[in-house]
């Protein structure tokens, strides 16, 4: 059964109240056609999850621009003045993470892992509600993982089993959302056949992609 | 007991479905491999750091840097991926592997299991185990159905320490197979010949024992 | 003003060492990179995923994917190596990031740090700001000695929401430079021109005025 | 100043009561030169951790062969025998960890964790002295980080600032033990040119490695 599908085929598979999580870093490693999908299909409530909110007219910024995120779970939401205004007004949920806590706790979910213990927000307001614990000495607080029903990814190259090649900066979050997601769903700016990828070039195995369109 | 061996892993085979990410045991589980047909779309995970294990190299064709688990020499299999041991646990602990067929000392009516310890006799450590039946989707065990000396190894409660509780879904022997449920183990098929009578007979945990029975 | 952020980043420049890993902060950080000599064996990270920034791209030759953490076109320099998110922090909070620069709205004489909020008006998010601080082994700050207004931002404690608590080392503005101790801020070096008495009529925690101070 | 070194000169670096940790699993990946190095200065109580304690002949087997170790943390111990008789006449000490949670334990030594929470091991001997949370109902350990004084990884290429490409399963532990010590020294099968290795198939960035021996 083939992995490849229509952006048609995918639009199917998009709802509201979905959790998504998304790759890219401001705009960049953000699957664009992806994003056009859900503003063209017009899905709501979504909560997003990834780096930042990106900008009013690029990445998944067009998103909050539309009004269809619920809530975002982010570490940057300075570029976006919309999220600002939305935020200020209590239109939408603003969680913010610190960038490496962000990036671990979807490691975490990904990897079946309960939490962490990092140093990062200690005496800061990020540690409100969390649960901190001091070990040898040092206080740390407890990040929990977070998981998502839909991850959006943006691949230089995949190959037809699903494998993955990032490209410079654009890898970013993708590839820790590949796992951390029910369904990965990929737009690769080529597509190649299986064997033309060596196995030590591959950054996500194929086995974790469930979807792959072109771009 | 050869013939016992290539029964239980045949029928193990059956277990995987097209696009699943399953990992062996080392030992009788690996065999499990010549079972599932090369066009099923199966990919098989070697947890030292890839996914895609093929056939063993011909003789001379050997790569020191291709080994399976167990240090022997194996081959990547096209649509392969290699990887860190980090992530090569956060595939097995995030459940990202769909099945997984170990051996076991003993399997008890709970689904605890334990196969890596006798203490004062046999310490060679957990090695991946624990993270695999506590990561993967389901674990099957696959072994013969008592110990060399007859003693049963499906008991009401394990004896040694465990590998992990309740983690066990499917129990794999060459007098049937059976499934760890919450209400005890289910008797789901026999083999040819063997009896309900015998099987419980050979068997310490209080088998249940449905309408239908298949036929291994 | 383009003269005193000039004598800062030149400053703050003169702290890297060989071989050591940097990363500076968006906005007047950014600018130190053009004052570390190329030959000097400086690698600077850029936190979206990279070691290795090299210089603007000419227009025309910008590539879409690589770009530095405020999204702007960069190169990426021979020896550069890429990775994702998780291990980009990794590196950051792990301590193998020698030297962060950043900015500041308010810092103390505890070595509090205030960067990154002013509740109702500007909230633009951590991003990687509370990492690199927490994490990098040298926390420098670059800014300008007091607000626009005239404002002291070297305080006796910080009133916004902090960054992170007892994290900066080194603080440069154009009047100064002052390391953050155990005791309280002491004043390592003044700029041309600069009296103890005007950098401290600028400052709201009290400087430590050691036998020697430097010229800036 | 170059990151090149003859072995005599990694020799001086090594020290009696090292905690050290190895690339490997079973004999793939171990850094064999920089083990002879190690048998061969006849450093003595050793802390070596790593996946396995390999063969009595082979990979880092040798040291515990020769009596040069007084503690093993690995996760399997099964094709050395003399690590099996050492420990049972108490000898050495073995502390056994789950493959997983050794693996996840230096990873998070060289990212500055505090600790993970892992499902494994719960309801085991492996939980025995370990503090237990119960995050949304279940049960997780909370495991601590593992550092070191030395690493000694094993490369398939370097360049000489120190970006490393390992090959197939001889990565295994090796990227991970680079994070997680004071001193990283890599043997590497070849040592190229600055620039000849792309930034994106690099797996261990130059800045982490101190040191870098030809194989």
């Amino acid at each position: 059964m083939s992995k490849i599908k229509t952006l048609d085929e995918v639009a199917e598979l998009f709802a509201d109240n979905q959790v998504i999580m998304f790759g890219g870093f401001l705009a960049a490693g953000t699957p664009e056609s992806l994003v056009d999908l859900l503003v063209k299909k017009g899905v709501r409530n979504l909560t997003i999850i990834g780096n930042d909110t990106s900008y009013v007219d690029r990445g998944i910024g067009r998103l909050v621009a539309g009004r269809q995120v619920k809530k975002a779970i982010v570490s940057h939401v300075g570029t976006n003045k919309e999220t600002g205004r939305l935020m200020t007004s209590g239109e939408m949920e603003v969680e913010l993470v610190p960038q490496g806590t962000l990036a671990e706790r979807i490691r975490a979910g990904g990897a079946g892992l309960g939490g962490f213990l990092t140093p990062t927000g200690v005496g800061t307001i990020v540690e409100e509600g969390k649960q901190k614990l001091t070990v040898n000495g040092v206080e740390y607080l407890l990040e929990l993982p977070l998981k998502a029903d839909v991850a959006i990814v943006k691949a230089w190259k995949a190959d037809k089993a699903g494998n993955l090649v990032y490209r410079r900066a654009a890898r970013n979050f993708n590839p820790l959302i590949a796992m951390a997601a029910k369904l990965v769903i990929v737009e690769a700016e080529e597509i190649v056949e299986i064997g033309q990828l060596d196995p030590d070039e591959v950054m996500t195995p194929g086995t974790l992609v469930d979807i792959i369109v072109k771009a | 007991m050869a013939d016992a061996r290539e029964m239980i892993v045949k029928r193990v085979a059956k277990f995987f479905r097209p696009g699943d990410l399953g990992n062996l045991g080392i030992g009788m589980p690996t065999l499990v491999a010549n079972y599932i047909p090369a066009d099923k779309g199966v990919m098989l995970q070697s947890e030292n750091g890839f996914i895609g294990i093929g056939p063993t190299p011909k003789a001379g064709e050997e790569d020191k840097d291709t080994v399976n688990a167990g240090g022997m020499p194996v081959t990547i299999m096209p649509g392969g991926a290699c990887f860190d041991s980090a992530t090569s646990f956060a595939l097995i602990r995030g459940g990202h592997v769909n099945i997984t067929v170990l051996g076991a000392l003993e399997v008890d009516e709970k689904g605890n299991l334990a196969n890596w310890i006798v203490p004062g006799k046999l310490v060679p450590g957990m090695g991946g185990a624990m993270d695999l039946v506590v990561g993967a989707q389901q674990v099957i065990i696959a072994m013969e159905h008592t110990t060399k000396e007859g003693a049963p190894k499906i008991l009401r409660k394990c004896t040694l320490p465990l590998t992990a509780v309740n983690c066990v879904d499917w129990i794999v022997t060459e007098l049937g197979v059976m499934e760890v449920t919450e209400s005890g183990i289910v008797l789901r098929e026999l083999a040819p010949g063997v009896t309900v009578e015998k099987i419980q007979s050979k068997t310490e945990a209080t088998l249940i024992i449905p309408e239908q029975i298949g036929a291994m």
